[in-house]
């Protein structure tokens, strides 16, 4: 059945593939799922689900994690997986790689014992809230993938398809893999990501050249009205944010009230509205209203929501600041939405100066702290405590935030990291994104989800929570192209 | 050989003033480009709206009431992003032109008048320049020196001094060689004499038939760069900048992108008719006294006016 | 045979409105010779081109003329029909060989393509007449000139082989627009010479187009003097130069006789030369790497007294106007020494403002000589300038210095292109005398002219010298004039001073070859005709 | 043999010029803002730490000198290292971007060429106010109209509305655009020479020989056109070289011109300084070819 039943080749395009080394990737994460499975995912709600793991339990004290692996799990090569190729991967990761979000979660990993082959058992030194959620990041290859000492150069994985043809920055394709342990997966022949930057996705897609693809939303709405897609959006919502300089703030916008008559200025609605259409959220959490770590008394306490440009003079006025004096050092990514919030901000009578630079320009520029205002945004993440990390003040890539440098920040949040209790977890890290908004560090503009588009024909897809294109419930694997 | 000098017109025609000193050929393109210049000075008199100012709730509207050229997708009014946009693009172009200019031609000329190593010298170092396409050195250039217009201007200036620096010296062995030259030199006038007296003013008119090209060629070359992202900065409204950020939504709303490419090709059709005309009226004597140079001097009977002879 | 095989009826010919050639008619017979002179400029060429049918696309034909050949009429406009003639009917031979011929070509790719135009069978039979052709046109060894391509000929040699493509069809008709007047005189000789025999071989009737009186007096059995697109007289030739008529022929002819009367030599004064050059060598810098430089001259010594003139006689790239340039201190000597009334200049940086002053150089092109941009005034400012001659009296000066060559004060606002050539090359004179030099060098600058002005302007040039008393070195290639302004002569050959010594010696017991060759093809002289004094010819 | 050294010298100067751009690129690469552990740690995986340990696994916190040196000495032995974003052989994304753009390079140029000299030809042997126009108008498109707006307008027409070309990938569209833009460049020059030659005096000696039409344009008028359609196509080709940017981006074709960009982008020396050698020796090597070329056809040169 599964063989006939397989037809096309689904073409994907939503981010890129930087190496062929899944254990190595540093960033962005839409493509490798599909050649390589972990032993968790993130279901679309948010939720861990089981995946290569077919089920898992964690001690009361949150320090002994008991995984069972799925039975008749095969890699590429036809091996069995077994509990012994789960403890390669994470003593790889341990000790082979240096960088990523996994590497300090696994330093907490002080035992790994394989009783039988199909369970795994992993100890922690202290509890680590986020391990199941990280976890969907780990992924599990055959210690027999060619470079497997250095760099994996052919990943041999469990996903429903297999590691083939790889141009970087232009294509990777991927057959489908015969033995995949889910029956009736996968439907297609294969899929072709589509790893090209600065193309028109939405035009190829309109020209059938792609079928999946990540669009913005002036695009999702001319895909819309030209009827040849359906419009979806990755279901944790990306966050949009006006940072300061918090390392080594100028005069005068080291002042809590200037940089709040700075946000008093800006009409957040507008501006999300501008990214997300109706499918966008004014807020001023890291998280959108549904997620459990939402708060929405704090939400409704809001006083950004609305512009107030008296407000915003008063605040002014009180710090002895004249708009006209100064010129702020705005710096974004080449991004359109930016460039609103400029224009609102010079309504206050500053100088606005704006570069606009490419990724890494942006991201030397912020890390020389010698700017005063960004505005950039940041994606949907396997767990929140990926958010909150990057606030702290060792945390990884700190920039975007200004590069905060609060020691009682980092205490809260990692309070919250080791608190097992969820409850009492979402109120530590309450209470270190309250300290965030006292200190004015950023505000938070809103959310909006990454736009989706499906083009018409395509059955079984619909976008996950994060970008990753594969999950246990959902993905690539169970998609079909309509003859 | 072709037209016939101004001498040998029929005597019976008499030209209007303004016809013999500004013909059409020459006052049309020039009244252009100077309507784009004065449009981008009187800019803030000639639009209510600032080439900034967003509304929000009319992105990528067309041509109406309030917004004579519609508005972009950022809902500014297109009409005064081109008029304020003359200025910085005309700016900018007519600095990298100059740049391109003092480099290539005054370099070139500097270097040419000073002897045989100095050319050698300089024109070993635009080699280097000239052995990359000029975008892409734009582009390293722009992206090693940081972004904003200085750095903009630079590299479109720097891009086109090959050029300029080849017809340049292509020019200048073409006057050097001619025996006014020499002779100016067997009267002992030196090197700056010879330049400023005989020389530049007989390479003039193909020195700005090249500016003309090069010119517009900054622009386009402009919106290329904010095309691949690393032009001038984002809310700058230059000519490029509005080609290259509208060419994304041609579909919705054309007019966005065809009001600046519009634009763009009057100017340069101006110019090019402007450079052509002024260099024939520089040039009215060239076509007739121009031989081919001392070694090959066949046929001077070709060129010689026809009332020899006589006196 | 009642046919002439070329007549012409009222020949007009109009570019651009402009009427080139005015009612020409003439005939030509079969055998017969019919030589077109007249100064530059007045629809030589243009005749040849209407009767060929390639006149350049905005001339226009008399609605009157009419052309025959052999009795049919020729329709010049009709390129089909007239395409079908050339190359087969009538061929043509042009002035400029170098030019003329394709350089992408060989010699032998050129003629064997009029050999196929003329009809040729097969590759062999092509290839014999080839070879014909060019034992026809005597050149030297065939194979081997077939093979090179036209810049590896000399001049000579390429002009035999425009001859050979044009005798491919053994035409009814040749045209032969001054065939000659860009080589040296050792192969104009050769080359009328073999015109005269290939006519008697093949019979053609020939249109021979020239300027040089005595080539035309020695080909022609017919003449036609036009001047300004007119016949201004035609008929037998020798009656024509024995008896002119026509005040322009006239001048035509005594030109040539005032020439042959050689004025005495200068008294040349004792004391300190003008000029010292000894072993002299030159060699043009290479811009491409690896090429070998090219030495332009070599072991050139020479010397010029005070108000002596000396001739430099050679061929065409022989050197001579890198010697002038040498001498005049534009161009630096690769070695040897050059010393200007006493001072070594060879290797001095630079040249004091006193010595450019006392030496100046005039150029053989007048054409380019003066700055298109500045009105005739600047242009002779510069000088005064430049050696700080200028004063209060300059403006009076310029026009005493154009006075001198009968140029009034009405040029002095004219720019260059409203001069012609004559009065150019007389104002180039005038500026360089202005600064009263010691020694004028004077680089083939009348070449360029016609032959009346031509006439004029050496007149007055020695007119000037004998008031001023300046040395002079004046650098030539026709014989009879370097004879007839110099005191003694220098003869070039590729790079080379192969002979000198005093002028009539010189020419009437020539010692090396060269110089032999050189005299032998001067023409013999026109016959006596009755001589206007010198002065009315200027 | 004067003609091997000759071409020899002219290739050696071009080579030490490629030397120089090399060496101007690595110090241009340098003084960009970031690296590529900029990039890496772009999503923020990576610690200052980690970072810091990074760079100095990588060797960039070593002096210029040494890398440069160490990156020439691996260089000239053919071996151009590895990508440091995608670690894998530079060669072999080279080995792919290639022939993309040789074959984009090659058919506008033969596309390009062929309408200027088809349209020069033209308007020569017909002179008429209709091919006047429309030469100028197609020197004023390559000079006022960006590429990049025409690729722009052909997607949306011919691939949106007629839907006749695939957006991805597709040549034609491109090649069109890039080589009405080339002839463009050219066509002008190209006439005024044509127009020149038909006057040469060789040209009116083989008319004189009542050759036909077509033997006088193919024989006698092209030679001597040659040497300006040389010099015009080495700078055509010279511009082609890094495939047209703009192009390859917007067509999305992996070709160089989209490599360099994105490894400027990603700050990964190793390709930018390949990709630039690469294409600036190509430029040296087309320059020479055309002199040669020059050379062959005229035989003054020799
Ligand atoms: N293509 C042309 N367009 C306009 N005028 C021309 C053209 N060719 C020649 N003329 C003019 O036609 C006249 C006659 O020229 P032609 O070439 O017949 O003179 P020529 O008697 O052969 O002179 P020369 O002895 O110098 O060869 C000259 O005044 C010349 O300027
Ligand atoms: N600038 C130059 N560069 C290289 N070679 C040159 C240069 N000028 C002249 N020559 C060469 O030097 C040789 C002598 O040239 P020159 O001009 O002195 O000859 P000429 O005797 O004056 O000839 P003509 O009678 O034609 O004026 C020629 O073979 C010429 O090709
Ligand atoms: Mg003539
Ligand atoms: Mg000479």
């Amino acid at each position: 059945l599964a063989q006939n039943a397989r037809k096309g080749v689904l073409k994907y395009a939503t981010l890129g593939l930087d190496t062929s080394d899944p254990h190595r990737h540093t960033g962005s994460i839409a493509v490798q799922q599909s050649y390589v499975e972990a032993l968790t995912s993130i279901a679309a709600n948010g939720a861990v689900e089981p995946f290569l793991a077919e089920s898992f339990a964690v001690s009361p004290d949150g320090l002994t994690y008991t995984f069972r692996l799925r039975e008749g799990v095969r890699f590429h090569n036809g091996d069995l997986l077994t509990a012994r190729d789960v403890a390669a991967n994470f003593e790889r990761v341990k000790s082979k790689v240096k960088g990523g979000w996994l590497v300090s979660a696994l330093q907490q990993v002080s035992k790994l014992e394989t009783p039988d082959d199909r369970t795994v058992v992993v100890t922690l030194d202290e509890p680590f809230a986020p391990f199941l959620n990280l976890l969907s990041e780990l992924w599990i290859l055959s210690p027999k993938s060619a470079g497997w000492d250095e760099t994996i150069s052919l990943p041999i994985g469990t996903g429903p398809f297999t590691f083939g043809d790889w141009q970087p920055k232009v294509k990777l394709v991927t057959p489908a893999f015969a033995d995949y342990w889910k029956a009736g997966a996968p439907r297609v022949e294969a899929v072709e990501f589509d790893l090209r930057d600065g193309i028109d996705k939405s035009l190829a897609l309109r020209a059938g050249d792609l079928h999946i693809v990540s669009v913005d939303l002036q695009a999702a709405q001319d895909l819309q009205k030209a009827g040849v897609a359906e419009i979806s959006g990755l279901k944790d919502t990306a966050w949009y944010f006006a940072a300061f300089n918090n390392r080594k703030p100028r005069k005068p916008f080291d002042d809590i009230r200037v940089r709040r008559a700075l946000m008093h200025a800006v009409d957040k609605a507008a501006v999300m509205n501008f990214v997300g259409g109706d499918k966008s959220i004014v807020t001023n959490q890291l998280v959108a209203s549904g997620n459990i770590y939402f708060d929405q008394a704090l939400h409704d306490a809001d006083e950004f929501r609305k512009p107030d440009l008296d407000q915003a003079r008063k605040l002014l006025a009180e710090a002895g600041v004249t708009p006209e004096d100064h010129t702020i050092e705005f710096v974004s990514w080449q991004e359109t939405h930016p460039q609103i919030v400029v224009q609102m901000v010079r309504k206050l009578g500053f100088k606005v100066n704006h570069v606009a630079l490419d990724d890494i320009g942006t991201q030397k520029r912020l890390g020389q702290y010698d700017w005063d205002m960004s505005v950039t945004n940041s994606g949907p993440r396997s767990d929140i405590f990926l958010r909150f990390v990057r606030l702290m003040s060792d945390g990884p890539n700190p920039v975007l935030w200004g590069g905060i440098q609060d020691p009682e920040l980092d205490s809260l949040i990692k309070q919250a990291v080791r608190e097992p209790d969820s409850d009492k977890r979402k109120e530590f890290y309450l209470q270190a994104f309250r300290r965030t908004m006292e200190k004015g560090y950023f505000f938070v503009l809103g959310h909006a989800p990454d736009f989706i588009a499906i083009r018409n024909g395509i059955k079984g897809y619909d976008p996950g929570f994060t970008w990753a294109c594969h999950w246990a419930s959902g993905g690539v694997a169970v998609t079909a192209i309509d003859a | 050989m072709s037209a016939r000098p101004i001498a040998m017109m029929p005597a019976g025609r008499r030209a209007s003033f303004l016809r013999r000193h500004c013909p059409a050929g020459i006052c049309l393109p020039a009244a252009i480009v100077l309507l784009l210049a004065a449009a981008g000075l009187a800019a803030p008199w000639l639009t209510a709206h600032s080439p900034l100012d967003q509304d929000l709730l009319q992105l990528n509207k067309g041509p109406g009431a309030g917004f004579p050229l519609g508005t972009d997708h950022l809902g500014r009014d297109i009409l005064s992003r081109l008029l304020y946009g003359a200025r910085s693009t005309l700016a900018v172009s007519a600095l990298g032109t100059v740049i391109a200019f003092a480099a290539g031609a005054g370099l070139g000329l500097l270097a040419l008048t000073l002897g045989h190593w100095a050319e050698r010298i300089l024109f070993a170092a635009i080699d280097l320049i000239r052995a990359l396409p000029g975008t892409l050195l734009a582009l390293l250039l722009i992206v090693g020196l940081g972004s904003g217009s200085g750095p903009l201007t630079i590299a479109l200036g720097v891009s086109f001094v090959p050029v300029v620096a080849y017809v340049t010296r292509a020019a200048y062995h073409r006057e050097a060689a001619r025996d006014y030259v020499l002779a100016a030199a067997s009267f002992g006038g030196n090197g700056l004499h010879i330049l400023s007296r005989h020389i530049l003013p007989n390479i003039a008119g193909t020195l700005i038939t090249q500016a003309a090209i090069i010119l517009p060629r900054c622009i386009v070359t402009e919106s290329v760069l904010s095309f691949l992202g690393v032009g001038s900065s984002p809310d700058a409204p230059t000519w490029g900048r509005m080609i290259a950020d509208s060419s994304r939504f041609i579909e919705r709303a054309p007019h966005a992108i065809m009001a600046p490419l519009v634009t763009l090709v009057l100017l340069t059709l101006s110019l090019s008719l402007l450079g052509n005309q002024l260099r024939r009226r520089f040039d009215p004597i060239r076509q007739e006294t121009d031989v081919p140079g001392p070694a090959a001097d066949p046929a001077p009977a070709a060129v010689r006016p026809v009332e020899a002879g006589g006196c | 045979m009642t046919h002439p095989v070329l007549e012409l009826h009222d020949l007009d010919i109009a570019i651009a409105g402009r009427r080139i050639v005015l009612d020409l008619s003439f005939a030509i017979d079969k055998g017969e010779t019919l030589a077109l002179i007249g100064e530059s400029g007045s629809g030589k060429s243009m005749t040849a081109l209407a009767i060929m049918g390639l006149l350049p696309p905005n001339a226009q034909l008399g609605a009157r003329s009419r052309l025959l050949l052999d009795g049919v009429p020729l329709r010049p406009d009709d390129e089909t029909a007239m395409r079908a003639l050339r190359g087969r009917r009538m061929s043509m031979v042009f002035q400029d060989p170098m030019s003329c011929l394709s350089p992408f070509m060989t010699v032998g790719g050129q003629i064997a393509e009029a050999i196929d135009r003329a009809g040729a069978a097969d590759r062999t039979s092509r290839r014999e007449r080839l070879i014909e052709l060019i034992e026809l046109v005597e050149l030297p060894d065939p194979p081997s000139i077939v093979r090179r391509f036209p810049h590896e000929l000399s001049g000579g040699q390429q002009q035999r082989a425009m001859l050979a493509m044009a005798l491919a069809a053994e035409p009814r008709l040749l045209i032969a627009d001054e065939p000659t007047s860009a080589l040296d005189a050792t192969v104009q000789a050769e080359i009328l010479a073999l015109l005269k025999r290939l006519q008697a071989r093949i019979g053609n009737a020939m249109l021979f187009i020239t300027h040089d009186l005595a080539a035309a007096a020695d080909l022609a059995q017919q003449l036609v003097v036009m001047r300004a697109g007119e016949a201004v007289e035609q008929g037998a030739a020798g009656a024509v130069l024995a008896h002119p008529k026509h005040d322009y022929t006239r001048r035509l002819v005594s030109t040539r006789s005032i020439l042959r009367a050689a004025p005495a030599p200068a008294a040349v004064t004792r004391g300190q030369p003008a000029v010292e050059v000894s072993q002299l060598a030159y060699d043009y810098p290479v811009r491409r790497l690896f090429a070998r430089p090219w030495r332009a001259l070599d072991g050139v010594s020479l010397r010029i007294g005070a108000g002596e003139t000396l001739g430099i006689l050679g061929e065409s790239g022989s050197g001579k106007s890198t010697l002038a340039k040498l001498v005049s201190g534009l161009l630096r000597p690769t070695s040897g020494e050059i010393s200007l009334f006493g001072a070594p200049i060879a290797h001095a940086r630079t040249i004091d403002r006193d010595l450019r002053r006392r030496c100046q150089i005039i150029f053989q092109n007048p054409y380019g000589a003066l700055n298109p941009r500045l009105t005739i005034e600047s242009a002779m400012r510069e000088p005064l300038e430049l050696l700080r001659l200028s004063g209060s009296g300059s403006a009076e000066k310029i026009e005493r210095a154009l006075a001198d060559v009968n140029l009034g004060p009405e040029y002095l606002h004219r720019y260059p292109h409203q001069l012609s050539g004559g009065q150019r090359q007389r104002v180039c004179i005038a500026r360089a005398l202005l600064s009263e030099p010691e020694l004028l060098i004077c680089d083939e600058i009348v070449s360029a002219l016609d032959a009346t002005v031509q006439m004029q302007v050496l007149l007055m040039l020695k007119e000037l010298q004998a008031t001023r008393g300046f040395a002079m070195m004046f650098v030539g290639h026709d014989i009879e004039i370097v004879r007839w302004i110099s005191d003694r002569i220098a003869v070039m050959h590729r790079g080379r001073i192969v002979e000198q010594g005093d002028a009539a010696a010189i020419l009437t017991a020539p010692r090396e070859p060269y110089t032999r060759k050189l005299i032998a093809a001067m023409l013999p002289p026109l016959p006596d005709v009755t001589i206007t004094d010198a002065t009315q010819v200027a | 043999m004067a003609r091997v050294l000759s071409v020899l010298g002219t290739l050696l100067r071009g080579l030490v010029q490629c030397a120089c751009i090399v060496m101007l690129t690595f110090l241009l690469c340098r003084v960009m803002p970031g690296d590529v552990v900029d990039v890496l740690g772009l999503e923020g995986g990576l610690t200052a730490e980690q970072q810091a340990q990074m760079r100095h696994d990588l060797g960039l916190d070593q002096p210029l000198a040494v890398q440069f040196g160490d990156w020439v000495t691996h260089a000239v032995a053919g071996d151009f290292g590895r990508s440091i974003r995608f670690d894998r052989p530079v060669m072999d994304m080279l080995a792919t971007a290639v022939p993309v753009t040789l074959r984009l390079t090659v058919l506008s140029f033969a596309f390009g060429l062929t309408l200027a000299l088809v349209l020069a030809l033209a308007a020569t042997a017909r002179p008429s106010r209709l091919f006047d126009v429309l030469i100028d108008g197609v020197n004023i498109w390559s000079i006022a109209v960006p590429t990049f707006c025409a690729g722009v307008i052909a997607i949306l027409v011919f691939s949106i509305w007629l839907g006749w070309l695939p957006v991805i990938g597709g040549l034609l569209a491109p090649v069109l655009i890039i080589g009405l833009d080339n002839a463009g460049q050219i066509v002008k020059q190209l006439r005024e020479e044509l127009k020149e030659a038909v006057t040469l005096p060789h040209v009116r000696t083989a008319r004189a020989k009542g050759l036909s039409p077509w033997r006088v344009s193919v024989f006698h008028v092209m030679p001597a056109t040659m040497g300006v359609v040389l010099a015009l196509s080495g700078l055509v080709l010279g511009s082609l070289v890094a495939g047209s940017l703009t192009m390859e981006v917007l067509f999305a074709l992996p070709g160089l011109g989209s490599l360099t960009l994105n490894a400027i982008h990603g700050r990964d020396y190793p390709v930018i300084l390949a990709a630039v050698t690469l294409i600036s020796v190509s430029l040296v090597l087309i320059n020479t070819t055309m002199d040669v070329l020059h050379r062959l056809v005229d035989p003054r040169l020799a």
